[in-house]
């Protein structure tokens, strides 16, 4: 049988513990070559499960061969594959920028990234809403000890706000795994979808409250208003590589959101039905506009990445409350776009922060930077692509939003919120861009130039953009396919469950 | 179960009942912590070796033979007075007053003073034995 | 008893939360600590409440729903590796920032006073 | 498929100038001509059929799922554009060669130049709305670059910022308007839209269409009120000036009103809109040119009349009118890109373009002097020259048009007066400059030109003459080809003669001459004049709007986020007890109909212990140490009840995880405060107190609601399963270490990691060891109390004894590998607390991190070893074997994975405390590495 | 006084001893399987976690000991029942004191021995044992070691201290021969 | 009528714990309450035996095993932190 779905979670752990033990662990090099190619590995891994799992269709993995919905299991289709393509993707960019040095600032660094990829891509592929709540937990402590990585004191002040937070929504996490499985009797997400469809009446109720406050879980993962003041301060003192890979973090949620509403809580779930989207709806959109004011507001370039994030954030959280094949095809498109981008700017962020001495990423007029051209060819990319220009990547990215829009009133709120936020995020990035590259004071640049390893990762993450776009026509064609497969519950229902789908309690 | 054996159960367990129960009233009500400090020590323990036998012979009787509960026993006899030594020592270390009518204020006072404070003061203290 | 337990687990839930509402990471701990009690208690009452029925095969004819025993284990053990880091990430922000207020510094009304061991 | 190359072509052409940058800059620039000039050549190849009317499209597949795709269509009004752009953009790429300094990038110049010409030629081209769209927004970003192209210059990255924001803000709005038409018609094809002229103006979002439109094509085509951004746009270099503001971008929201005049003309609201806003604009810019006193300046609002006089003719409706509009197209962009280039010479050579300084320059540079006055003369539209030709058209068109009704003589008449400031400041631009005495204060002695730089503009001065003198042979066809695109292929009859007779158009003109001569003449008078008017300076109004934008936002935001954790949960917390509360309301009653078990004493007493503890943790929750005390008391009752609900596996984790918690927060302690100081205000104190009932009340009434309700399970295929499937009895831990295996996998690496990163925090940590209690007592000096000593060593054997027990029993009974594990890491914990760390390090010295590692290796090699027998990971395997003597045992692949849950757990735990324990210790382990 | 062990590959065999009746105890079975698995982790236990024990004195006199384990069982139920009335009678007749122990041992096992029996038994609560290491300026040796106790009921301090050196102190330097 | 013992004897250890947790919740001072958490310790490990005994299972007795292996090294850790402040010196 083919053990490929796994290999997304397993590689990284082994990757991890093989760093940890000798004869790895003596050398810095050694350290990091394996992870480098550890990465590399699981990225042409993750893109051939993408290809299988395209001819395939939805398949599944059973672990322990107990068979759902008793054991727990891995579910392969379109969306969650191209999730992990898409954390593999950024993880190499990530690794190699960390590897440039910032590795050596602080102990376990690769282990734990590779800890932290084992925990995502666990939380992408699992089927097993327990089983979320362990891998949730596994990337989030990974993250807890990357994000104090090169030490300081914003990332310890940070990290408190952080780590109570989620540790506060992880209890949530619990509490609502509680009312589910105390009321649908399982917790394989396929086989609550069932139960849901004939839940008995008077349990009605008590598995919307359950539900619902999933969605905390979700909205606090993902940083949706008024859940993601932590964001903006987390990611803009995280170790630049580490803020690059948080980058997917807070898409788990909305991948979360997306597939708890759309498959447990989906058409078949009769009162319960898309109940998440009357809440999802105007947060979403209060969140963009918050991180759009946020844009505006900040005062250093990593704290504008961080609203940029939560702008992207918002925007999938609004796609997923329209519950839409469009809306979906659009969420991950513009998913791996934002991802890319976003991760791209925080490892840009430092760069530019580097070169300009004293001044850093702050928005006030600093020395000129060492390589001008490059960073600023670089900026300018990230930028056109962040706010949705043309012709990149996040121009596809916004028509596939404004489309997913049908009724009318979700077209003028929608198109009204998004054009604004983008005319905020234009007006703010040029501001800042003006800033870092024109406003500098004196002519001598600093001696800090990128490394080899650096310039790659920023070229590897950017790339995304322009490639994104020339190959928009397939890849919307995926992306398509994707949201058609995943809105098909009953499809993979068959699969998952078999023809025992009437089952009640004993097999 | 034979009748005999069902009341040295209830003996067993009525005995280790009441050393129990005797042991937190003096943790209640003495008058300072030394004092406290006895009942729990020693009642409390008795009491378990009570209601540990009475469930030794209580499994041993309905089911196969358990002696396990043995272990437990051992365990607090071995760390009981250590325990005690240890909170004595807390009590010490930090001045607890003993009832006035207490004996060997000397050996309370250089009791405190071992082992806190000043080395050399200590051993140069004139109550130094 | 299952009011009983309800009514504890309601309980635990709300001193949690007030002690996670506090402004120092040392009674957040407490806090979450006592929170995750309450979470621990509450996962496990979804599987009902059996007396005399440990899920262990052949000792019984009631069993307890062994399932979520299973999912609060995992729940205790993940809860403990978080507290402990929270713990050392409390030390660490002290040692950093000088101070164990959850926001890195101290209130307004507070900076001027001098914080006391 | 050569229209694609008509459109690649300058794409290409943007890496022409990287890839020649080190050659010679005449060699890099004439490299950089030759795409665009190949590309023109292209366009050529097609003049005949297009001026024989045809069209051609050319479609290459893009993203046919969102309608977008690479759509191409060359038609009449397509043509003049691309003419335009390609023809002008070849004559700016030789001036700039000339202009441009040797400070400056000349090939950053030529990439960001050749970028901008492929966007306007894209927009030019585009048979799908949304490909025009992207280009559209290209043009913003291009232009930006261009503009801001000298970035050390404050005012080119202002003027740049209010370019990108107006012009992006107009897109923004573009783009809706496009989405929309495309929702209306159902197609982006621009085919499709054009046709579909009364489809959408029947339309119910029409009026709103046309709003989004229009305000995509006004700020574009620098409109009032959106004009303000062109004249600080002038900080760009001239060649930019002359190609982006006068004969190309700004004219491509003309050309959007020019293309879709099909769909979108021809309503009243389109006429209210557009020609009131051209006429608006065409007075405003003709009166305020007349006192820039910076050549570009007022070239610059004139650019912005002129755009009001072809925005006013479009908004008449007539077709006569659109013809002029496009006549006057190809016209203003001959004589003011020629002028912005003269303007450029000048400045070039004398180093000014203040035209208080300028004066008499007729001596210095007679050539340009003439080419400019012929401009400027077209400009103002004498006869004989092009501007004159449309300009009549313009005002014949002013006569007949009948729409503000009775007061519809109000348009000739302000258009006349248009004409009068028109011809003034074109005066003004003339004699100012040329003549009126010696220059003033000029930096260096004026002079002409190198030869090739005037050129471009010889080239448009002799085509202002050609066209003014036989407009019919020089640009009949292409107008006549362009009016038909625009109005779909019925062109009126109109004559391009320069002679129409004594009119009153031509009365208008006279007119406006002798008013204009007159007005310049006594300018004095009205200079003084505007000088009493409050002046607006667009650049900072706008720049201290952005900064009071961003502070505003910065205000606002902080209002949010005060960097409060507290305030942070307080969101989230109420966000639980409304999401889930009020489905709760909706619930008729919490009790679920399943009896409740019965109450005993003991139970009631075990209760109560919880409750007053949980309650005396908050209450004494100041005294930490005693806080600790009463949860662990908490901890143990939670212990008891899960031993009372017949869950012996949970009371055991539950007891061993809270021990080693309060070692834990024991060891804290010491690094932090031991009392809590009173901070919290009364008012926040009951605020907490409701929010944490309300938490409560919720999650108390969800769980009893759950308790009481009957459910089906899939518990039942565990216990059949567990012991035929799993080979234990007990269900708990077959289900941990088998059927999901997975989860513990999973919480074992939780443990591991967060030891890693407890070590991590803890290396360089800034140390400080406290020298006395909370209470300022000394420690005590016994460090390790001898009778703690003694029995501490005789425990470990002890301990690893019972926990060797636990986990082999695990399986079958309570126990397990993480309580083994546990048990072990207290034991060892222990001899820690009585010896210290020296001590054990002597006789223990194991990297736990090592041991961590190596337990999460065992749990997945047992794992994978699953793979060898072609099944899933973890997948079990048990079997009994008889051994002589010893009887029956049982092996399990499980055993090997809960040894690798004990290893962890007895590394992770040890990594934790020990590494902490070791924070203290006088000989302190020296890390090479922070954290 | 004898510290290194006899054998090498059996360094506490009464330990051992204690831990396979442990073991048994824990199985409750004396089934072979469990004698035989029990051994091997009676053997292999003490062999693991020999490091972490400090040198001390062997019992060199087991049935004295065993003498002395009864002994000490019996007075622990004796003393209970003393305190036990003495805690529910009234608090007024109790005289409680501190009293200081010279000691005659010297090594930490024996002592920790005499400090818990001594805790176990009548009224009384070992309270401290000094001067300790740590107190000790270098490394100079401790000759005289002091017993702190806490009597609930004193009646006669000498006769106490008598009491407790004859019937548990005498013995244990017999046990351990030192 | 062991029965009936059984729940007398749980009565007084009941009784035992709540006058534990009076001492434990009066203190006075430190050690007091440290006294009486771990005399409450050893109480559970009574109350668990009972049930054991009550339910006719031997499947608790771990639980009592472990409290009192726990109990004893959570109150010796709690006196060394009072007695040096550094547990793990
Ligand atoms: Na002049
Ligand atoms: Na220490």
């Amino acid at each position: 049988m083919s053990h490929l779905i796994i290999a997304p979670i397993l590689l990284p752990i082994f990757t991890a513990l093989l760093i940890m033990l000798p004869p790895i662990h003596y050398s810095p090099m050694r350290r990091r070559w394996v992870s480098m190619v550890s990465t590399v590995i699981l990225l042409i891994l993750t893109v051939c499960l993408l290809v299988q799992t395209q001819h395939t269709g939805v398949s599944f993995y059973a672990l322990g061969a107990w068979q759902p919905p008793f054991g727990i299991i891995l579910v392969a289709d379109i969306f969650s594959v191209s999730m992990v393509c898409l954390t593999s993707f950024l993880a190499l960019g990530a690794i190699c920028y960390g590897s440039a040095g910032e590795d050596e600032r602080g102990s376990f660094f690769h282990p734990l990234f590779q800890f932290q990829l084992m925990g995502i891509n666990g939380a992408f592929l699992t089927g097993d809403l327990f089983n979320l709540f362990v891998f949730f937990e596994v990337l989030l402590i990974a993250s807890y000890g990357l994000l104090v990585h090169a030490g300081g004191k914003n990332k310890t002040k940070a990290a408190v706000h952080y780590v109570v937070l989620n540790l506060a929504g992880s209890a949530v996490f619990l509490f609502s795994l509680g009312i589910l499985y105390g009321t649908l009797g399982t917790l394989n997400i396929a086989d609550m979808a069932v139960q849901v469809a004939k839940l008995p009446p008077e349990n009605v109720m008590l598995v919307k409250s359950g539900g619902l406050l999933l969605l905390i879980v979700f909205a606090l993962k993902a940083a949706i208003l008024p859940l993601q003041f932590w964001l903006p301060a987390t990611y803009s003192a995280a170790s630049p590589p580490v803020a690059a890979l948080f980058a997917v973090m807070t898409k788990i949620g909305t991948y979360s959101l997306l597939r708890v509403y759309t498959t447990i809580f989906g058409e078949q779930a009769g009162p319960l039905a898309g109940m998440a989207s009357d809440w999802l709806w105007p947060l979403g959109l209060a969140t963009i506009m918050l991180g759009a004011i946020g844009v505006l507001a900040s005062q250093d370039f990593r704290k504008l990445v961080a609203n940029l994030v939560i702008i992207s954030v918002g925007t999938l959280v609004t796609l997923v409350s329209l519950q839409s094949t469009a809306a979906t095809s659009a969420i991950l498109y513009y998913t791996v776009h934002s991802t890319m981008v976003c991760g791209a700017l925080f490892l840009l962020a430092d760069v530019i922060g580097a070169q300009r001495g004293k001044a850093g990423d702050r928005l006030v007029p600093g020395r000129r930077m060492g390589q001008p051209a490059l960073l600023g060819t670089l900026f300018i990319v990230a930028a056109i692509a962040v706010a949705g220009l043309p012709p990149l990547s996040g121009f596809v990215g916004k028509l596939m939003i404004l489309q997913a829009a049908s009724s009318p009133l979700q077209q003028i709120l929608l198109w009204s919120v998004i054009l604004l936020s983008s005319l905020m995020v234009l007006i703010g990035l040029s501001r800042a861009g003006s800033i870092l590259f024109w406003r500098v004071s004196g002519n001598e640049a600093g001696p800090e130039r990128m490394l080899p390893l650096q310039t790659f990762a920023l070229v590897w993450l950017l790339l995304a953009a322009p490639l994104m776009a020339v190959f928009a026509g397939p890849l919307t064609e995926l992306t398509f396919a994707a949201a058609d497969q995943i809105r098909d519950i009953q499809s993979s229902i068959a699969i998952i469950l078999g023809d025992t789908t009437t089952f009640g309690g004993t097999p | 179960m034979q009748n005999w054996m069902e009341w040295a159960v209830a003996f067993f367990l009525l005995l280790g009942g009441c050393f129990v129960l005797i042991g937190s009233i003096g943790l209640s009500r003495m008058p300072d912590f030394f004092m406290r400090l006895h009942g729990p020590t020693k009642a409390t323990t008795l009491g378990m070796g009570g209601i540990l036998l009475g469930s030794i012979f209580y499994f041993s009787l309905s089911h196969s033979v358990s002696v396990h509960e043995l272990l437990i026993t051992i365990f607090l006899l071995i760390t009981a007075p250590i325990s005690a030594h240890m909170l004595i020592k807390t009590a010490l270390h930090h001045q607890l007053k003993a009832i006035d009518r207490t004996r060997g204020e000397r050996e309370l006072k250089q009791g405190q003073q071992e082992g806190s404070g000043d080395p050399k003061k200590v051993l140069t203290a004139e109550n130094k034995p | 008893m299952e009011s009983l337990l309800a009514g504890c687990i309601g309980f635990l839930t709300a001193c949690g939360v007030f002690l996670m509402l506090r402004g120092r990471t040392f009674p957040v701990v407490v806090g979450l600590t006592m929170l995750a009690y309450a979470v621990n208690l509450f996962l496990f009452s979804s599987g009902r409440l059996t007396l005399q029925g440990a899920a262990v095969l052949g000792t019984t004819d009631n069993y307890a729903d062994p399932l979520p025993q299973a999912l609060v284990l995992t729940a205790i053990v993940i809860g403990f590796a978080m507290t402990a880091y929270l713990v050392i990430l409390a030390i660490r922000a002290r040692a950093d920032l000088g101070n164990d207020h959850v926001d890195g510094k101290l209130p307004e009304t507070e900076s001027s006073r001098k914080e006391s061991r | 498929m050569t229209l694609l190359w008509i459109l690649l072509l300058p794409l290409l052409g943007t890496l022409v100038p990287v890839l020649t940058a080190n050659w010679r800059r005449s060699a890099c620039a004439t490299a950089t001509a030759i795409p665009p000039a190949i590309a023109l050549m292209l366009l050529f190849y097609h003049s005949s059929a297009i001026f024989a009317g045809e069209s051609f499209r050319y479609t290459l597949g893009w993203i046919p799922l969102l309608g977008l795709d690479v759509s191409i269509r060359l038609d009449g009004l397509a043509f003049l554009f691309s003419l335009l752009i390609l023809g002008i953009g070849l004559l700016i790429i030789l001036y700039a060669r000339y202009y441009l300094s040797e400070q400056d990038s000349m090939p950053r110049f030529y990439a960001y130049l050749m970028l901008f010409m492929t966007a306007m030629m894209g927009i030019v081209l585009s048979n799908n709305v949304l490909q025009l769209w992207l280009f559209w927004e290209l043009t913003s970003i291009s232009s930006f670059l261009l503009i801001s192209f000298w970035w050390h210059k404050s005012e080119a990255r202002r003027g740049a910022r209010m370019a990108l924001t107006v012009t992006g803000a107009g897109g923004l709005c573009l783009l809706a308007a496009l989405l929309l038409l495309g929702q209306i018609t159902g197609s982006y094809d621009l085919d499709v839209i054009l046709a579909s002229g009364a489809v959408i103006q029947q339309h119910a979002w029409y009026p709103l269409v046309l709003v989004l439109f229009l305000l995509g094509c006004f700020t574009k085509s620098a409109q009032f009120p959106f004009h303000f951004w062109l004249p600080n746009a002038m900080a760009a270099p001239t060649p930019v000036s002359a190609y982006l503001h006068s004969a190309t971008m700004v004219k491509a929201g003309i050309f959007l009103l020019a293309r879709f005049y099909p769909a979108m003309a021809g309503t009243d609201l389109w006429f209210l809109l557009v020609s009131m806003t051209g006429l608006t604009t065409l007075l405003v810019g003709a009166y305020l040119a007349l006192f820039k006193h910076d050549l570009k300046g007022l070239l610059a609002y004139s650019t912005i009349s002129h755009l009001g006089l072809i925005t006013l003719l479009f908004g008449m409706g007539t077709d006569l009118a659109a013809v002029a509009g496009v006549f006057h197209i190809i016209n203003h962009a001959t004589f003011k890109a020629s002028l912005f280039m003269a303007a450029g010479i000048i400045d070039h050579e004398s180093g000014s373009r203040d035209m208080r300084k300028l004066n008499g320059l007729w001596h210095f540079m007679p050539i340009t002097a003439t080419l400019a006055m012929v401009a400027a003369a077209a400009m103002a539209g004498v006869p004989l020259l092009n501007g004159f030709l449309s300009k009549e058209m313009f005002f014949v068109e002013t006569l007949q048009q009948h729409l503000l009704g009775s007061l519809s003589w109000i348009i000739p008449v302000l258009a006349t007066v248009a004409g009068v400031f028109s011809v003034a400041y074109s005066t003004r631009f003339i004699h100012d400059v040329f003549f009126n005495g010696k220059p003033k204060g000029l930096t260096k002695t004026p002079h002409e030109p190198p030869r090739y730089m005037r050129m471009p503009v010889e080239v448009l001065v002799v085509l202002c003459i050609l066209v003014g003198i036989a407009p019919g042979y020089i640009v009949g066809d292409l107008l006549h080809a362009a009016s038909s695109s625009v109005l779909g292929g019925t062109v009126p009859e109109y004559s391009l003669a320069i002679w129409h007779g004594f009119n009153v158009a031509l009365l208008m003109s006279v007119v406006a001459l002798a008013g204009g001569a007159l007005i310049y003449i006594n300018r004095k008078h009205l200079f003084d004049f505007q000088n009493t008017l409050p002046g607006v300076d667009a650049i900072n109004t706008f720049e201290l709007a952005m900064k009071s934008l961003a502070k505003r936002c910065q205000q606002f935001y902080g209002r949010l986020d005060n960097g409060s954790l507290q305030r942070y949960l307080v969101f989230l917390l109420s966000a639980v007890v409304v999401l889930a509360g009020l489905p709760l309301l909706q619930l008729d009653t919490l009790f679920g109909g399943r009896p409740e078990l019965p109450v005993d004493a003991v139970n009631a007493t075990g209760a109560a212990m919880l409750l007053i503890t949980a309650f005396a943790t908050v209450v004494f929750h100041r005294q930490r140490v005693v806080a600790l005390l009463m949860i662990s008391v908490v901890g143990l009752m939670v212990s008891i009840a899960f031993t009372r609900f017949s869950a012996p596996d949970l009371a055991l984790t539950q007891l061993s995880v809270e021990v080693v918690t309060i070692i834990l927060l024991m060891l804290a302690l010491f690094f932090l405060p031991h009392k809590t100081p009173k901070q919290s205000s009364p008012t926040r104190v009951i605020r907490d107190i409701s929010l944490a009932s309300m938490v409560g009340v919720v999650i108390g009434s969800i769980s009893y609601a759950i308790m009481t309700r009957p459910f089906n399970t899939i518990s039942d295929y565990f216990l059949a399963n567990a012991k035929t499937g799993g080979g234990g009895t007990n269900v708990v831990n077959v289900i941990l270490v088998d059927f999901r295996g997975f989860d513990t996998f999973g919480e074992i690496a939780v443990l591991g990691i967060a030891s890693l990163g407890i070590f991590k925090l803890l290396t360089r940590i800034p140390v400080f060891k406290p020298s006395s209690d909370g209470e300022g007592r000394p420690w005590a000096l016994e460090r390790h109390p001898v009778l703690l000593a003694t029995v501490s060593q005789s425990l470990l054997p002890l301990a690893l004894m019972v926990s060797v027990f636990i986990f082999f029993r695990g399986h079958n009974l309570p126990g397990g590998g993480f309580i083994a594990g546990l048990v072990t890491a207290v034991a060892l914990i222990l001899q820690y607390i009585a010896h210290g760390v020296e001590w054990v390090k002597s006789r223990m010295n194991i990297e736990y991190q090592r041991v961590v590692a190596v337990g999460l290796m065992i749990a997945l090699v047992t794992g994978v070893a699953s793979w060898l027998f072609n099944k899933p990971f973890l997948t079990s395997w048990f079997d009994y074997f008889d051994i002589p003597l010893l009887g029956k045992i049982e092996l399990a692949s499980a055993i090997a994975f809960d040894a690798g849950v004990y290893v962890t757990v007895v590394g992770s735990t040890l990594l934790i405390l020990a590494s902490l324990g070791k924070m203290t210790t006088s000989h302190r382990p020296v890390h090479t590495e922070s954290i | 006084m004898r510290v290194t062990p006899r054998y090498s590959w059996l360094p506490t065999p009464y330990r051992s001893l204690l831990l396979l009746l442990v073991w048994l105890l824990l199985n409750q079975s004396v089934e072979l399987i469990h004698l035989f698995f029990g051994t091997i982790l009676a053997l292999i236990i003490p062999w693991i976690s020999g490091k972490f024990r400090d040198p001390q004195p062997l019992i060199e006199r087991p049935l004295l000991a065993l003498r002395y384990i009864l002994r000490v069982f019996g007075d622990i139920v004796t003393a209970n029942a003393q305190v036990a009335i003495l805690i529910l009678g009234p608090q007024r007749r109790l005289n409680p004191a501190f009293v200081r122990m010279p000691l005659d041992l010297q090594h930490d096992l024996p002592i920790t021995i005499l400090a818990s029996t001594v805790s176990m038994t009548p009224g009384t609560v070992s309270a401290d044992v000094y001067p300790c290491h740590d107190t000790q300026p270098g490394d100079a040796e401790i000759t005289q070691r002091w017993l702190l106790i806490h009597v609930l009921n004193l009646e006669d301090e000498a006769e106490l201290i008598a009491t407790i050196k004859s019937r548990y102190e005498a013995p244990l330097k017999e046990i351990f021969q030192c | 009528m062991l029965e009936q013992v059984i729940f007398l004897v749980f009565g007084m250890i009941s009784l035992a714990l709540l006058l534990n947790l009076w001492r434990l919740l009066v203190g006075p001072s430190i050690p007091d309450r440290i006294l009486a958490l771990d005399t409450m310790f050893i109480n559970s490990i009574a109350l668990i035996i009972l049930y054991g005994l009550l339910m006719g299972s031997p499947l608790y007795f771990e639980a009592a095993l472990l409290i009192a292996m726990l109990g004893f090294v959570s109150t010796v850790a709690v006196c060394k932190f009072l007695l040096r402040g550094d547990i793990i010196e």
